[in-house]
């Protein structure tokens, strides 16, 4: 399709099915940053990442701009998972800087990157399985936390405070994905679709401030994709910043404000949506993969 | 399929190559079997075929008049399984032997016999311990068979003063915690250590000894005894670990120390094969080890390696008495191995003690300390911390494929 | 990841029916008791105290009671029983840290229990020759110098993954195995005599603890049990329980979501190998005689048997496991040869037929996770309901 | 105990050192004098443990299970010696007979110890850990299944035939082939160490080549698409079974001929655990990985216990280089090739 239908969000309707809009207020009151709304908030630059003699990521350079949903695009193979593990810290990069409001993410271990602000879902859903859904949001929560072990052995005030308000504020975040009923059921029993919100919950339980999404809607149908482009928007909304992995086009032009294309490991375009659709280079990129969406 | 056949062929194939030249070896070989250890220049020691009962030794059929309750009890405790059974095996057969033939000579006084299983681990042998002291109706027990276990639990027999007399527990320091209840029906290894000692450097005239030892209890107490006692005819020493299979290190080291006589302080499990070992690398000298290697099946393991050993031990060689070899056969349908006359000598002491009416524990306990008779095997009379007054230790040897006495050595 | 059924694509009522189903029959498969471990979540607080303090009462009174055919007599003295089983629940206690909780599969557990035992034989035995103190201050002395061995052996080896963890958890235990040997301060196999015990005398003026009287240590045990249990049910409903059981489902994903899992891994490694001192403490003192014979490989292997035998990850389950262990070869003396037969036979058996252990449970991770479920609880309890109905139907008609 | 173990540290004595005080010497004269006997004493053992952990590399490799009831597998197979040359009469002393008759008696024993072992292990994968894949049982309870069967082959053998090792039968002598620098290398040992190398140098050439071979590596890769690309992935796994246990099954050979009186019921238990620390060593789940630790594992092991002064440190000094090489090379010496490479 090479037209882009604007997806019609019904703010309301969302409203009246109980979705908390403002659950960043609650999830996370202290959540500041010294980038202005519309600076980049991470950068990338020069990112290269080799694997033997392969080489995965070429040299990328892109902003995420803070308060924007980023598309990160390309066919298969292009690196975009590769890129994105390279950010958050799963690979170490070959050469280049990834920053964080200015900081080098270099070098530090994975969870101190989500706690700096970086925080992740998975393509191929990783959920804490034998957890109930609950449980798995306050594993996220549990980044912010400070309870330390003698604590928690001994019920020490801070881990009862603590353990009071991630139960408030999960349930708040599992209202808000939608799916606070099912707050008390085995995350692997949860249908797939409840699984990917619940990938999304979990993460935004790390307060980020870049969420990252890689692929979030593979295996959905359109009605189902429609919710979560509603989500991901009522996210950026909330005041997050939202990198977005994607593989189906429609989606992808329907809720970013910007798109990141890769092809072989190198940036092939940084555009507005309605330039990428029009560009030579994607279009020839896209053109070589039958399968793909962009007609 | 084909593959797989290939497979097996290069397999066969290459184990037949392989064979080829331990063919090629083979062929030499009898020549150098010829040599084995005693005929090596040594001193041959000719072996004795009888040893000498004493004329009244106690029996444990005594009179057959005996009268006691139906529920007097005698008690083993000990291992009946685990690595170390066969030991336990052959004590407990030699006790059910002496209490077989008290109760069938004594229709008044049938005596039960109760078997306790700790496997020969002190870790496991306070539970079936406790229980022995609990039942009321125990009031002596053969065992502990090892000095380990021995050590974990006297102190309970010493807390309800039971009488205890151990066939086998030959570590000096039981008796040094000052409890009463504990006798010790053979010598210790201060007895055997020196003797061993004596028996290298005089009678096997070794000038070079090596002394490896084990880890246990046992082992270490004899290994130290005799290397004090060797002096300078001991030129290296080395130890070994319970489960030890492999012993070519040790064996180098004993090569390159071009040692005549190898001293093994430990039990057969790992002196068979370190002995087999050890004349499979060619040496040609002498290998002595103390009662703890001192069974059949030490000559089971070892194969025709075992012909250059030798054994010392505080016990009387049981099956040189015909009435108690025949007796055991019948009962356990097995030659009587190490230690079963001491099993059977000690219950007899506890027998002939209910029989003259010592039936509570007290009683039972000062019939013990006050004993002065003799056994089968020997003499028993306890010095106050339970220690026998002249233990004998004898020397065997491997003659044809079978342990055979040789006398009583260290004297 | 354990998702082991496929996730249903459409989430609609539909699905979340189905969804309820799956989760009752997940517990119907996984339990002895169908539907226990959901009945006991619906009692009201104050009852669980109320049954949980008669199974205590009952628990303490065992000794006395003396169960017929229950005991162990008359192989072996009930009362020593029940102190070696108690000893090895706790064991299992601890190691279920380590197992169960965050999934370390570790081989050398023993070797924690031989530190233990060697820490309290060392400062109190008249055997050895170093610094006398009383026995129960060697019992956090005990905890202190294993949880010290535990970050030791742990920083180095927990990087390495799974399989590899356990191969070197076993080389440690082994070392410290032999190292008993080798090293004369410790004594090898001539071992520690007459290791101290609690003061207090009876009637009589003899010491209330001795190693013939079972009763006392076992009481003393079972105390430490409890007061180990409420901690461990404390760490379990944090977030350092949530962590470890993070890590044990998916480690990297736990450590992309901002759990430090190298260092909850070191905690659970050194929290597990200062439950397993403790416990080789109070097994030193019981037994009253320490040395190198009872912390080989074998027993290392009992170990983990217990923890997976009462059911991974559920320390109820572990005491279960770990007394059954104990008590198995204890009860069945009079079969002396075919014990350890029946014990790998039944270990088989339980993993084929009831893979998840006796007594599954799910771990509770929220120190309040009741407020938010309870308000969530009508409308799917009211589906379970007729779900639980329909898989009697079902059960019915085979 | 530190007070006691600190002086002895630099005891450096070479000879007769007293026995009560000294707990660990470096004797560097002593390693000097034994290297080379070390050596190839090193090399029979390494040879031995290499063929076991073999079988434990292979099993991991595809099912990712540390199979602990190998080392029964084994010594199933020594049993299987065992009672061929009882049959044929073999006793304690050598046999005087002709080149070939030795050859063929062992070549009978080798073959029957194969089938021993293989068998053991293909009914040990049907009986225990088919049914626990069926069930998609956790992978601990692959493991304590795996436990649990090594007890109870361990038992069934004790309850067969006792607590003791059986009789030592010597199948020949070994004799002197030649010495290097004045250690002699014996008949024996050349027999055990060539055997072995060829027999890993078949395995894994069959591993990379034959059909069986592919279809190894590719549900070791991934059993999934394995299944998909027309593998029958149940088959592969019965035949990694019997693969093993047919490596194992000589290896018992091998090790009865080494250690007659090792035939005993627990006897496997320890040898398997260093078979698997020296499939570790090498890489887990790569073949020529098992070859290499085997190898280093019986080297290490003999040096280790030469320079500490007592063969009591065979096993720590094995262990601690294990756990220092996991920790510079967490996939061991040669990396995972068989296996899945991990995330």
């Amino acid at each position: 399709m090479s037209e882009a239908v604007e997806p019609e969000i019904d703010v309301d309707a969302l409203k009246e099915q109980g979705v908390d809009l403002k659950v960043a207020e609650k999830v996370a009151p202290e959540r500041d940053s010294p980038v202005k709304v519309g600076e980049p908030l991470v950068q990338v630059e020069n990112l290269t990442m080799k694997f033997g003699g392969l080489t995965a990521l070429d040299k990328v350079t892109f902003d995420i701009n803070r308060g924007e949903i980023l598309g990160l695009i390309g066919p298969n193979g292009a690196g975009k998972t590769t890129c994105f593990n390279a950010m958050t810290g799963v690979y170490k990069p070959t050469s280049g800087t990834v920053k964080l409001e200015g900081k080098a993410l270099n070098g530090l271990p994975q969870h101190k990157i989500t706690r700096r602000g970086l925080a992740r879902t998975f393509q191929n859903i990783r959920l804490f399985g034998e957890m109930t859904a609950l449980e798995n949001v306050v594993v996220g929560l549990d980044a912010r936390h400070r309870t330390s072990v003698g604590g928690a052995l001994l019920r020490l005030p801070t881990h009862v405070r603590e353990e009071k308000s991630a139960i408030e504020r999960g349930m708040a975040l599992l209202e808000f994905v939608g799916i606070a009923d099912h707050a008390q059921f085995l995350s692997r029993h949860l249908p797939y679709g409840y699984q990917r919100r619940l990938e999304i919950a979990r993460a935004l339980a790390t307060d980020p401030k870049v969420l990252c999404l890689d692929e979030p809607a593979a295996g959905f149908n359109p009605a189902e994709k429609e919710e979560l482009m509603a989500l991901i928007r009522t996210i950026r909304d909330d005041g997050y910043t939202v990198l977005l992995i994607e593989h189906d086009m429609r989606l992808v032009m329907g809720v970013t404000d910007r798109i990141v294309v890769l092809e072989f490991g190198k940036k092939i375009a940084d555009a507005v949506p309605k330039e990428i659709r029009e560009n030579p280079k994607v279009i020839s990129a896209y053109l070589g993969e039958p399968e793909d969406e962009l007609a | 399929m084909y593959r797989k056949k290939a497979l097996s062929v290069t397999a066969v194939a290459a184990v037949a190559l392989s064979m080829l030249m331990s063919g090629c070896a083979n062929q030499s070989g009898p020549s150098s079997t010829g040599t084995s250890g005693g005929d090596n220049g040594k001193v041959n020691i000719p072996s004795i075929s009888t040893v000498d009962v004493p004329k009244a030794a106690v029996l444990p059929a005594g009179d057959g008049k005996a009268t006691c309750a139906a529920t007097t009890t005698l008690a083993y405790a000990g291992a009946e399984t685990g690595p170390n059974a066969q030991l336990g095996i052959n004590i407990f057969n030699g006790i059910q032997l002496a209490v077989n033939q008290h109760n069938a000579a004594n229709p008044g006084c049938q005596v039960q016999f109760k078997k306790f299983d700790t496997e020969g681990d002190p870790n496991k042998a306070t539970g079936p311990v406790t229980q022995i002291v609990s039942e009321a109706d125990i009031i002596g027990v053969v065992g502990l068979p090892f000095s380990g276990e021995s050590k974990a639990t006297g102190n309970i027999f010493e807390q309800k003063k039971l009488v205890h007399i151990t066939p086998s527990a030959t570590n000096p320091n039981l008796t040094k915690n000052g409890w009463t209840t504990f006798f010790r029906a053979l010598g210790n290894d201060a007895v055997q250590g020196p003797a061993a000692a004596k028996f290298l450097t005089d009678k096997l005239q070794a000038k070079k000894v090596y002394v490896v030892q084990d880890d246990s209890d046992y082992g270490i107490g004899l290994g130290t005894q005799t290397s004090q006692a060797l002096g300078s005819a001991m030129v290296g020493s080395d130890k070994v670990i319970t489960g030890q299979k492999d012993f070519s290190a040790v064996i180098s080291k004993i090569m390159n120390a071009k040692a005549d006589t190898v001293y093994y302080a430990g039990y057969y499990a790992e002196g068979a094969p370190f002995d087999q070992q050890l004349v499979a690398k060619g040496f040609t000298g002498s290998f002595v080890g103390p009662d703890g290697v001192k069974d059949d099946q030490f000559i089971k393991q070892a194969g025709d390696a075992s012909s250059n050993a030798f054994f010392t031990c505080p016990c009387i060689p049981g099956e040189l008495i015909p009435t108690f070899e025949s007796e055991y056969k019948k009962l356990a349908n097995a030659e009587p191995g190490t230690y079963s006359i001491e099993g059977y000598d000690a219950a007899t002491v506890l027998l002939s003690g209910i029989d003259h009416g010592k039936q509570t524990r007290e009683d039972l306990l000062s019939w013990v300390k006050s004993y002065d008779a003799d056994g089968l095997s020997k003499h028993y009379k306890w010095d106050a911390t339970g220690e026998l007054a002249t233990p004998d230790v004898y020397g065997y040897k491997v003659e044809n494929g079978k342990i055979a006495p040789i006398g009583v050595i260290g004297k | 990841m354990s998702t082991t059924e496929g996730p249903t694509l459409i989430p609609d009522s539909a699905a979340a029916q189905a969804m309820a189903d799956r989760e009752a029959k997940g517990r119907r498969r996984r339990g002895w008791f169908p539907g226990l471990g959901d009945k006991w979540n619906a009692l009201p607080r104050h009852i669980q105290w109320l049954w949980l303090m008669v199974v205590v009462v009952i628990a303490y009174l065992l000794p006395i009671l003396n169960p017929p055919f229950i005991t162990t007599e008359p192989g072996n003295n009930w009362q020593i029983a029940l102190a070696q089983m108690s000893v090895y629940a706790l064991v299992a206690v601890g190691l279920n840290v380590v197992v169960g909780y965050a999934g370390l599969l570790d081989l050398g557990y023993v070797a924690f229990f031989a530190v233990g035992s060697y820490t309290a034989a060392m400062f109190t035995s008249p055997d050895s020759p170093y610094l006398h103190i009383p026995y129960l201050w060697t019992l956090p002395l005990a905890m202190a110098i294993t949880m010290f061995f535990g970050v030791l052996l742990g920083v180095p080896t927990l990087r390495l993954r799974g399989d590899y963890l356990a191969i070197v958890t076993l080389g440690f235990g082994e070392i410290v195995r032999i190292l008993a040997t080798i090293i004369p301060a410790m004594k090898g196999q001539v071992g520690f005599q007459n290791v101290g015990h609690p003061p207090g005398t009876d009637a009589n003026g003899d010491p209330i603890f001795l190693n013939s009287n079972g009763t006392p240590w076992y009481w003393l045990t079972l105390t430490v049990i409890i007061i180990v249990l409420l901690l461990a049910g404390n760490l379990e409903r944090s977030r350092v329980g949530r962590a470890w059981i993070a890590i044990r489902e998916d480690e990297d994903a736990a450590e992309i979501m901002g759990v430090p899992t190298f260092k909850y891994k070191v905690w659970a490694f050194a929290i597990g190998a200062s439950v397993g001192g403790l416990s080789g403490a109070l097994f030193a003192g019981q037994v009253g005689f320490v040395n190198n014979q009872k912390f080989d490989i074998a027993t290392s292997i009992l170990f983990l048997a217990a923890v997976v035998l009462g059911g991974t990850g559920n320390k109820v389950g572990a005491i279960l496991g770990g007394s059954l262990v104990a008590y198995i070869p204890l009860r069945f003396t009079s079969i002396a040869e075919f014990k350890y037969l029946i014990f790998g036979v039944a270990l088989v058996l339980i993993m084929i037929f009831r893979s998840a252990g006796l007594l599954p449970a799910r771990q509770r991770l929220l120190a309040y996770g009741r407020l938010a479920y309870n308000k969530l609880k009508e409308p799917p309890m009211s589906r379970r309901v007729q779900v639980t109905t329909d898989g009697g139907k079902e059960a019915g008609d085979e | 105990m530190i007070s006691e173990a600190i002086p002895s540290l630099i005891h450096a004595v070479p000879m007769a050192v007293p026995m009560d005080d000294t707990w660990i010497t470096f004797d560097v004269n002593s390693l000097a004098e034994n290297f080379w006997s070390s050596t190839f004493d090193g090399l029979t053992f390494g040879a031995i443990y290499a063929l076991v952990a073999l079988g434990y590399t292979l099993v991991y490799g595809v099912l990712n299970l540390i199979n602990f009831a190998h080392s029964e597998v084994f010594i199933v197979g020594c049993y299987g010696v065992f009672f061929t040359l009882s049959a044929l009469n073999f006793g304690p002393s050598a046999p005087h007979l002709p080149f070939w008759a030795i050859v063929g008696n062992l070549l009978l024993a080798l073959v029957v110890a194969v089938i021993a072992s293989a068998l053991t292990a293909v009914i040990v994968e049907r009986v225990a850990y088919k049914p626990l894949r069926r069930r998609k049982a956790p992978r601990l309870a692959f493991l304590i299944t795996a436990i649990g069967v090594s007890f109870a082959i361990q038992y069934l053998i004790y309850w067969w035939r006792g607590p003791s090792p059986e009789a030592a039968l010597t199948m020949f002598r070994p004799t002197p082939i030649f010495d290097v620098f004045g250690t002699i290398v014996d008949s024996q040992q050349l027999v055990i160490i060539i055997a072995a190398v060829i027999l890993m140098v078949a395995t894994d050439q069959f591993i990379r080549r034959s059909k069986t071979g592919r279809g190894i590596r590719a549900v070791a890769q991934d059993p999934d698409t394995a299944t998909l690309m027309g593998v029958n992935k149940e088959k592969i796994i019965l035949t990694t079974f019997a693969i093993g246990g047919l490596l194992a099954g000589a290896a018992a050979l091998f090790y009865v001929m080494k250690i007659p009186s090792g035939v005993q019921y627990n006897g496997g238990f320890i040898l398997g655990v260093k078979a698997f620390a020296a499939a570790v060593l090498g890489g887990i789940g790569n073949v020529r990985g098992a070859l290499l630790g085997g190898l280093l594992i019986g080297l290490i092991g003999n040096y280790g216990q030469v320079l500490l002064g007592s063969s009591q440190w065979t096993d720590v000094v094995a262990f601690v280089v294990l756990v220092l090489v996991l920790v510079v090379r967490p996939d061991g010496i040669l990396g995972t090739s068989l296996g899945k490479s991990k995330a």
